[in-house]
């Protein structure tokens, strides 16, 4: 019995309560706690990923119910790697939400941060599709709160949008398994895909509907078009480092998709036939397209950075859609990727905002207008997908895989096209907020300096930690780079592991070979 | 003596909510009574702030005498309601505002005052006057409010009076 | 040295000079050179061997999944250009040093360049091709850098996103395209595929394979249509238009063609796109720099029409005229870095660059004159000087091509460009320096100091050398180069000399040259000519493009995100209805298999009731309160059928979640409008109904379709039902269910609640913190208030009910293992028991009497449910394993213990927690600072009027 | 014969409880809505007693002491709602 | 007794949507209140419907249970919902004091020229 | 024995029945929102109370076991009835009476629901 599977949801679930109750009115203690808890889970995650790396796949019987009956946490090469994204973007987040002085903007940031964590990595491990959807509402309800953290009015407009949408989404969740299980008779995801292979012809009808509701409320955490309209008002009038965090939110989406559809619906079994292949990879593209235009339509750098998000999310469900153990392998590197990069400029995003506020019109130059300059530089090659960064590989991996796909054209046009016009745009913005600036100081233009307008962050905010954490997504980029081909090689193994669902039944239902 | 009435602030709702407690269990059992009882100690405790001043009862007889006569009340005066909304035209019906003087002080004295006016059919008791002194009721239908002011005040307030005061 | 340390060498400089910059200019430059010097000699090293013909490489697998590995091979092209981009290089940091003004960031600077050049170098030592394509994207993002290096001007920033977009976005044709030549080789490669000639050509993929990379390569070599981007890109300053579009970037585009021209050469396609691309940008740059009187424009122009004379050699497909390619890529690259950094020079002396201020700077700028005119002629085509005889082969390779069956096409054009190549050139010279002395240049002319105008005179050396001793000093070299080009075959006959007797190229050399100056004698007659010609404005056609794109974009985001929730839940009803429809529909269904239940009468009032009340929201939602007390209607009737349909823990639940929502909702609209005005048309609300209904049929048809037929599979439930009592100790199954099957999910339910109660407080600090609290403090109530707040007799009943209350909520909190009830509707029952006393008496006067902190509350509730799964582990078991037996105490019966419980008790602090801190939150939008009360009622005659005998007492 | 007693009480609840659904729809102010909602419920409460007699269960019994107690409940803030526009004051 | 169940889910489902797609927050609400009805009653009748069967053991005698799983599934619903109903209108009541508008949409205004600035 | 239990039984639940149906019918029926309240503050309640008691006699007389529970049903409805009725009351003299339609108050002047501090408070007798 390996407790460590369960580590990362109760470690944020007791961390969380604690900060409430007893730090409530010690920011700095919390902010100790909150870094350190965020370490912990990244020590908790590297263990995971050490021992799912093996290939074994481990299963937590909770409560200590056999699997279906109970509900089971199963780590595997998958859930294991997102669990490490989890961790390792949670660290330059709060560190940045300290050191950008967001965490004191409002109350309960650090309890509802852990929350989220604690959602998001019990829907990555979860075995059972009604827990999935408990996580979901864990991870969601928590994202509420830290979406609206500070207030604002049109931030807090954009949340009643956001919480309404995503209600109708969980309510659709409900409706998804209520047919699943109404038809299987059970709720473990292993034994969906055991019975699902072995339904009768005379449910079908019924399976397939539940299956393609399940697969729409992941599109809709996966921001696929035309389920991706919460996204950018929500995304953009976010707490922009909340915005960061929400990366991996989007991939629970992906990771939700991949997981139910390489299990259970997947491509080779008879009762879910085409429900996948016939549009979702259209939506994708569309997807990509849409961001793309949106990327370069945009008048405000949040705004833009949102639609990054569904940019990169769009690529990444290309290669989702495609099915294949190559494509999946791409997907998975380009999870990694996708959800750095997106955090990246979302972090500076706010380093933009706070100095010169977001719209893309020439202003003043701001205070440390060329670091901020070289990261927003640094971001917009890695979402973009220019090289020297991982955008690039993983780029390269998604079109490499998709080159034998019925529609390979269709796929390979937008994927490149839609780079272009991404570059276009982040140049765009980039020149009009970063070059032209001078240029307004050139001209003379009357630079009305700024008195300290946020008069709200008491104690001095500290840019340096703040800095810092942008350096570490960087950095976290950077060594995507470098060791791709180990990552590679992993998530190679990773796709090889979900493409033989076979082992996952066994392993959660005991040797029903 | 301070110490028991620390602990038990309040015997008469003890002795209330481990009634309570068996008629939700609804088996009597040893188990129960002892449950009920230490509820019913811990309950009391718990909710003391929100009860700062309780009334007395001085006169139990009383209490049970007034039960029943309300109780008789409610019955017999329910027909009597029953045949006007069945069969009385509703144009014949003399609705009418009654304004009854209060003798009672205590809020318990009046609360029963007014719940029992509105549980006997024929009367709803609808307002106090600013400062507590009359009760306004309403009768559904009646040619005489001084008569129906004058049974109130002898048949319930006189007894709660005795009972409350 | 490795060739892994000579890539890698400028990309390690770049770090320095940024670092270095507070060290003064001095060290960054230094730095740079150093680097950039070190690379070179490691280059060099290699020289005798690859002069050799040997191929030296290097190989780490990078990612040998994909095939993007880190190989480098350094064969004679490789080591032509990375020649050029080191050497010149080198001379280009020098004279960058005293080229730019202190005001410059130089730090900078020098990381752009040497990132650049680490790019340049890169392309050109890979030997695998999606390596090479990261190089070359890199130089797309090195090259914006340069080119937008002056910020402050419009034109460095608008030449630089040009760049950017033309390069990059050929860049990205470029990947499909290597992609696609990957493919058909299964290799990535370059030395594998460059063994694959047939195989390539032979594909049904290379067509595709080829436009695409050749949409890269034009892109990168200012090919026509794709040339409008480089006079742009001369915004940035001089040292970096040097580099960048003379020896290195520009150059790029032709090294992969020449890379490439052993596989994708020699086919029809080729030539005809090639050459025919490379001959039309050769003539139409020559013409438009002949009137250009920006000197870096005209310059930028005949480097566009000299590529596109390589290009067209290359599209030739001879081995002749690659070696003529190879040859005039280094005459033009030493003439014209050199021409340059003159022009650089007279733009820093004079203060301008245009032509038409500019004359008779022969006397004043000797030195600088004497370079000027060399590379000029040189430029020109003029002998004995290196550009000559590069000229002279090209023009001796077109009389031999055939283009579509016409023999004097190409040649005829060729001339035709190289008179104005001629004329350009001579315009440079006699227009700059010749002439009479003016008196009105900007600034005051004299030579340079000698930082600046050494590295240009090396370069003219190198011109003057070559051209007279061309085979003694470069004849090795583009031996080993053109070698390398046409894929290690023998080389064609060709000599590097001045006199090859009186060839027809001899004739139309002359031609050109004497069209020149008659041309430059023409200049201002041709000029009105040409300023009166309708001319396409690339950049202008670029920019309206781009613009016309990004309206389009922003025009299409907007409209499509345009805010509008419900245009967007549409949307998301009719995709999730069709798309059920069509799984639904695109699957087979049974027969029924079930008997459905006998509808009674008491069930059919429920369902006319819900149904009612439910058309009843439908129709008068705008009225608020209304709407509130249909919901409850709906709630109330739902709680019942769950109650009818044996399901009674859930009719608990509902009812006590039912009053608590109602309680929270009217709390909200106390602050709400209390009526929704018509927002919308009378045919949106019918499309709107329409679709409602559709999503309603959809849903209730799918239920029917569930509820008639049996499961396809025993339910797990059987288990649970089998085990409840067995194995967690309980009787009633859904509880069991909660706390102990399925725990897990109620630890995160109750986790969802206490979020959801942080957030509310946490909302409410936020927004009382802002000026809603004056707005809140000042607003008038919806309607005028009554009188008497806390009526007496609702304070008195509410003593007597709350206590009982919460005996009844700690008894179905206890029964709830066994029989309905637990943990969450107990801890529901006991708040509301607690708002019960806050509506009775008041938010204050409750407040004060309140005993528990509501945050420690859901907080000991989470930990609590933690703790006891954590409890399992010191039993070795998992999170979450139960327990229970059976406690004995006479004279006590039996009774039950079950770690259940104690779960359950966490559920139950948590709900309770919950719920009143949201209501409380809540509550406090509405405080006011006259409503903090003494007595729980507002008339108690009691205490302002006591009856007499009390009075009594007291006195 | 206690059987058509049930019945017969059956029906004149649940036509007691049609007209409260009457009444609330109709009425004209939202008072008489409240208090015919407040009717429904006890109606309610009454129906799920025969139900549980008429079936000789007692599953009725613990959610029909709930309604008669949170009921009230939801009335007294539906009336305070509208005597002083905030509920908990 | 099922054809009953179903309509009432179509209905409130119906009326829900409707709700849902109105322009104003608190209508929005309260359809996301009837459709998480619609919802709870759809999932709880997946475990098909059954009278007088509560899975409440009984020790004494054989009787048949209904399913118990989809009745501890809505409890779960049921109180998550609870949580974001809360949650929701806290929001939407918030925004509204803030704004004094209780539209639901964004203006061009909102989602174009300033998100996150006024903050 | 039986049968008189059970026709105590059904006589319980037939006035039970009357009762309710009386009380609702009321709310029909009267047409001044005042006298409606009657209706069911009251008849609705014993209607309720005799179904009550018929399910008590019901256990204790035919099961044999003593059941009460349901007699905490009945106090819930007698405690909370009046404060029911009372609110509906002043909810009515609040948005429909004016003090001068109202009996004289005595030496209090005003009824509890007009008691408002600020004379201007003094409710407007719009609709609703
Ligand atoms: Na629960
Ligand atoms: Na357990």
């Amino acid at each position: 019995m390996n407790h460590w599977i369960v580590a990362p949801i109760v470690l944020p679930a007791i961390l969380a309560p604690f900060i409430i109750m007893v730090l409530r009115y010690h920011l700095d203690l919390q902010r100790i706690f909150s870094v350190a808890g965020v370490v912990a889970l990244l020590g908790i995650a590297l263990t995971i990923t050490a021992q799912a790396s093996g290939g074994d796949i481990q299963v937590y019987e909770l409560g200590d119910w056999p699997a279906p009956f109970g509900i089971v946490m199963v780590l595997d090469r998958m859930s294991a790697m997102m669990v490490l994204l989890t961790a390792l973007l949670a660290l330059p987040i709060v560190l940045y939400a300290i050191g950008s002085g967001w965490d004191q903007r409002g109350n309960h940031f650090h309890a509802l941060f852990h929350f989220q964590l604690m959602g998001v990595c019990g829907a990555f491990l979860t075995g059972d599709a009604f827990n999935l959807f408990v996580f979901f509402e864990v991870l969601l309800i928590a994202s509420y709160g830290l979406m609206t953290h500070g207030g604002g009015s049109v931030r807090l407009k954009a949340g009643v949008q956001y919480v309404a949408y995503n209600l109708l989404g969980s309510t659709l969740f409900l409706f998804a398994l209520g047919t699943l299980y109404g038809v299987t008779g059970t709720l473990n995801m292993a034994d969906i895909a055991v019975r699902v292979a072995e339904l009768p012809p005379e449910d079908t009808a019924l399976l397939r509907v539940g299956a393609v509701l399940l697969l729409l409320v992941f599109c809709i955490k996966a921001a696929v078009l035309p389920l991706h309209f919460w996204l950018p008002a929500s995304y953009a009038n976010a707490p922009l480092p909340v915005a960061a965090l929400f990366a991996i939110m989007t991939k629970v989406g992906a990771y939700s998709i991949l997981r139910m559809y390489t299990l259970a619906f997947g491509p080779e079994v008879e009762a879910t036939q085409g429900l996948v292949g016939d549009w979702l990879q259209p939506a994708a593209i569309l997807t990509l397209a849409v961001g793309a235009i949106g990327i370069l339509g945009a008048h405000h750098i949040a705004r833009m950075v949102a639609f990054c998000a569904i940019a990169s999310m769009g690529t990444l469900l290309i290669a989702i859609s495609l099915f294949t153990p190559e494509a999946t392998a791409a997907a998975l590197y380009y999870i990694f990727h996708s959800t750095l990069a997106t955090a990246l400029l979302f972090l500076v995003a706010d380093l933009v905002m706070e100095r010169r506020g977001g719209a893309i019109t020439p202003k003043p130059p701001m205070p440390q207008s060329g670091l901020v300059a070289a990261l927003f530089f640094v971001g917009a090659i890695a979402i973009a997908g220019m090289p020297p960064l991982s955008g690039f590989v993983g780029k390269l991996l998604v079109l490499d895989a998709a080159r034998d796909a019925s529609n390979a054209n269709a796929v390979w046009f937008v994927i490149l096209v839609g780079s272009f016009v991404t570059i276009v745009g982040l140049a765009r913005a980039g020149s009009l907020i970063f070059w032209k600036s001078h240029d307004v100081e050139y001209a003379g233009e009357d630079a009305p300096e700024e008195e300290e307008t946020d008069e709200r962050s008491a104690p001095e905010p500290q840019p340096g930690l703040a800095f810092t954490a942008v350096f570490g997504a960087v950095a976290g980029l950077i060594l995507l780079t470098l060791f791709a081909g180990p990552a590679l090689e992993y998530t190679s193994k990773t796709a090889e592991q979900l493409f033989t669902p076979e082992r996952y039944i066994s392993a959660v239902l005991g040797g029903e070979e | 003596m301070e110490l028991l009435r620390r602990i038990f602030p309040h015997p008469q709702l003890t002795i209330l909510l481990t009634l309570v407690w068996l008629f939700l269990a609804n088996a009597p059992s040893l188990n129960s009574l002892v449950f009920g009882l230490i509820l019913g100690i811990i309950i009391p405790f718990v909710t003391q702030p929100y009860w700062p001043d309780r009334p007395k009862l001085r006169n139990w007889p009383m209490v049970i005498e007034y039960m029943l006569v309300v109780l008789w009340d409610i019955v017999v005066a329910n027909v009597t309601v029953a045949k006007i909304i069945l069969f009385k035209r509703d144009a014949d019906r003399q609705p009418n505002w009654v304004c009854i003087p209060l003798e009672l002080r205590t809020p318990e004295a009046i609360t029963v005052l007014a719940g029992t006016i509105t549980m006997t059919p024929g009367t709803v008791s609808c307002d106090l006057s600013a400062q507590g002194h009359n009760l306004l009721v309403h009768c559904l239908d009646t040619s005489d409010p001084d008569a129906v002011r004058d049974q109130i005040k002898q048949r319930y307030e006189r007894r709660l009076k005795e009972i409350f005061e | 040295m490795s060739l892994f340390l000579i890539a890698a060498l400028p990309f390690l400089g770049a770090v320095f000079p940024a670092l270095l910059i507070r060290a003064g200019r001095n060290a960054a430059a230094s730095a740079a050179g150093l680097t950039t010097f070190l690379a070179l000699m490691g280059l060099l090293i290699h020289s005798p061997a690859v002069l050799r013909g040997e191929v030296i490489a290097a190989r780490f697998d990078w990612m040998p999944g994909l095939g993007l590995n880190a190989n480098f091979m350094l064969d004679g092209l490789g080591f032509l250009f990375a020649l050029l981009i080191l050497g010149i290089g080198l001379l280009i940091i020098l004279y960058a040093r005293f080229y730019l003004s202190r005001e410059d960031p130089m730090g900078q600077f020098y990381t752009y360049l040497l990132l650049f050049q680490g790019a340049m170098v890169g392309i050109v030592l890979s030997d695998n091709i999606l390596l090479l394509l990261i190089f070359w994207e890199l130089t797309s993002l090195s090259s914006f850098l340069l080119i937008g290096y002056w910020k402050h001007l419009p034109e460095g920033r608008q030449g630089a996103r040009m760049a950017l977009a033309v390069t990059g976005g050929g860049g990205l044709a470029m990947i499909a395209g290597m992609l696609i030549l990957g493919n058909i080789v299964g290799s990535y490669d370059l030395s594998v595929i460059l063994q694959n000639k047939e195989l390539i050509q032979s594909s049904p993929h290379y067509m595709p394979a080829l436009i695409l990379i050749l949409l890269g390569c034009f892109t990168k070599s200012a090919q026509f249509p794709f040339h409008f981007w480089l006079p742009h890109a001369m915004a940035a300053p001089t040292p970096v238009s040097a580099y960048l579009h003379s020896a290195t970037m520009v150059k790029a585009g032709l090294f992969l063609m020449a890379r490439m021209w052993p596989v994708l050469a020699g086919t029809d396609a080729w030539f005809y796109i090639v050459a025919t691309t490379g001959l039309v940008t050769m003539l139409l740059g020559a013409v438009i720099a002949l009137f250009k009187d920006d000197l870096k424009a005209l310059l930028a122009f005949s480097t566009v029409s000299h590529l596109g004379l390589v290009t067209m050699l290359l599209g030739f497909g001879t081995k002749f005229a690659a070696v003529a390619a190879m040859f005039h890529i280094i005459n033009h690259a030493t003439f014209k870095a050199a021409l340059f950094m003159t022009a650089g020079i007279v733009d820093h002396e004079t203060g301008t660059r245009d032509v038409k201020r500019l004359g008779g700077l022969r006397h004043l700028m000797p030195i600088t004159f004497t370079i000027g005119t060399i590379a000029a002629l040189s430029m020109a085509g003029l002998p004995p000087l290196n550009g000559f005889l590069s000229k002279e082969m090209m023009l001796e390779e077109t009389v031999h091509t055939t283009w579509l069956n016409s023999h004097c096409l190409v040649p005829g054009l060729a001339v035709l460009a190289a008179v104005f190549s001629a004329a350009y050139s001579f315009r440079f010279v006699s227009h700059v320096f010749l002439g009479p002395q003016r008196d009105d240049y900007p600034a005051k002319p004299h030579d340079p100091p000698v930082g600046l105008w050494l590295a240009p005179a090396f370069l003219v050396i190198l011109v003057v050398l070559i051209g007279l001793y061309s085979a003694a000093i470069v004849g090795p070299l583009v031996a080993v180069v053109s070698s390398a080009v046409i894929g290690g075959e023998k080389l064609p006959y060709y000599s590097l000399k001045l006199w090859h007797g009186f060839t027809p190229a001899l004739y139309m050399s002359v031609v050109a040259t004497l069209g020149g100056l008659f041309l430059l004698a023409l200049h201002r007659r041709g000029e009105q000519i040409w300023n009166a010609l309708p001319r396409p404005e690339a950049k202008v056609i670029f920019e309206a493009i781009i613009n016309a794109f990004t309206r389009l974009s922003r025009l299409i985001t907007d409209e499509l995100h345009n805010g509008v929730l419900s245009r967007y839940a549409v949307i998301f009803v009719t995709f999730t209805v069709g798309l059920g429809y069509y799984a639904y529909s695109t699957g087979t269904i049974g027969i029924e298999t079930r008997v459905p239940l006998p509808a009674q009468i008491i069930p059919i009032i429920g369902w006319i009731c819900l149904v009612g009340a439910t058309l009843g929201i439908m129709w008068f939602h705008r009225n608020r309160l209304l709407s509130l007390v249909l919901i409850g209607v709906v709630g109330l009737i739902v709680s019942i059928a769950f109650n009818y349909l044996s399901a009674p823990d859930l009719a608990l639940t509902q009812i006590s979640v039912e009053v608590v929502t109602m309680i929270l909702l009217l709390l909200s609209l106390n602050f709400l409008p209390t009526e929704t005005p018509w927002d919308s048309a009378p045919a949106r609300r019918w499309r709107d109904a329409a679709i409602s209904v559709v999503a309603g049929i959809g849903s209730g048809a799918l239920i029917y379709a569930i509820m008639m037929r049996d499961f396809a599979f025993p339910t797990i439930s059987d288990f649970h039902l089998a085990n409840s009592y067995k194995g967690g100790g309980g009787t009633n199954v859904v509880n069991v269910i909660l706390v102990d099957f399925r725990g897990f999910d109620t630890f995160g339910e109750i986790i969802v609640l206490g979020i959801a109660a942080l957030i509310i407080y946490a909302l409410t600090e936020s927004v009382l913190s802002t000026n809603v609290r004056g707005y809140l403090l000042n607003r008038k109530p919806h309607w005028p208030q009554s009188g008497d707040a806390h009526p007496l007799m609702m304070v008195v009943v509410t003593r007597v009910m709350m206590p009982i209350a919460l005996m009844v909520g700690a008894y179905i909190f206890f029964r709830g293992h066994n029989q309905p009830g637990g943990g969450f509707i107990a801890g529901l029952i006991v708040a509301i028991a607690y708002l019960m006393q806050y509506m009775a008496s008041g938010y204050t006067w409750a407040i004060e009497r309140q005993r528990f902190y509501y945050h420690g509350t859901i907080g000991w509730g989470v930990l609590i449910a933690a703790a006891t799964g954590l409890g399992a582990w010191f039993n070795e078991r998992p999170f979450l394993t139960s327990d229970f037996g059976y406690i004995n105490w006479p004279p006590l019966e039996e009774f039950e213990w079950a770690t259940a419980m104690l779960f359950d008790t966490g559920v139950f602090l948590a709900v309770l927690g919950a719920v009143m801190l949201a209501l409380d939150s809540l509550s406090r939008f509405a405080w006011q600072p006259g409503m903090a009360q003494e007595f729980p009622m507002d008339i108690n005659p009691l205490r302002d009027d006591p009856p007499e005998e009390e009075e009594k007492e007291q006195v | 014969m206690m059987g058509f007693a049930i019945h017969f009480a059956f029906a004149c609840f649940g036509a007691a409880i049609i007209m409260c659904l009457w009444r609330i729809i109709t009425a004209e102010g939202v008072g008489t809505r409240v208090l015919a909602l407040d009717t429904m419920v006890i109606n309610t409460i009454a129906l799920m007693i025969l139900y549980g007699l008429f079936k000789g269960t007692e599953i009725f019994f613990e959610a029909a002491m709930i309604i008669a107690m949170l009921g009230f409940v939801s009335t007294v803030a539906y009336a305070r709602f509208m005597l002083r526009g905030n509920i908990i004051e | 007794m099922e054809a009953l169940v179903a309509s009432a889910v179509g209905v409130l489902t119906a009326a829900g949507i409707f709700l849902i797609l109105r322009r104003r927050t608190f209508p929005v609400i309260l359809g996301l209140s009837l459709i998480t009805y619609a919802v709870n009653v759809f999932l709880f009748a997946t475990g098909r419907l059954a009278l007088n069967a509560p899975a409440v053991l009984n020790k004494y005698e054989e009787v048949p249970y209904t399913d118990p799983l989809p009745q501890a599934l809505v409890l779960t619903a049921i109180v998550i919902s609870f949580g974001m109903t809360a949650v929701i209108v806290m929001i939407a009541l918030s925004a509204y004091l803030s704004s004094k508008d209780d539209h639901i949409d964004m203006t061009a205004q909102d989602c174009v020229d300033a998100p996150g600035e006024d903050a | 024995m039986e049968f008189i239990f059970e026709l105590l039984i059904a006589f319980f639940l037939i006035v039970s029945g009357i009762f309710g149906f009386v009380g609702s019918f009321g709310m029909i029926k009267l047409k001044d929102p005042m006298s409606r309240l009657h209706a069911p503050t009251k008849a609705t309640t014993l209607g309720v109370g005799g179904v009550l008691l018929a399910s008590i006699c019901h256990s204790v007389l035919i099961e044999g076991h003593l059941s009460l529970h349901e007699l905490l049903i009945t106090l819930f409805l007698f405690l909370t009835a009046p404060i029911t009725a009372l609110f509906i009351a002043k909810w009515h003299i609040h948005r429909h009476e004016k003090p001068e339609d109202l009996p004289d108050a005595g030496e209090d002047e005003l009824w509890a629901t007009h008691a408002v501090e600020q004379v201007e408070d003094v409710p407007d007798h719009s609709a609703n």
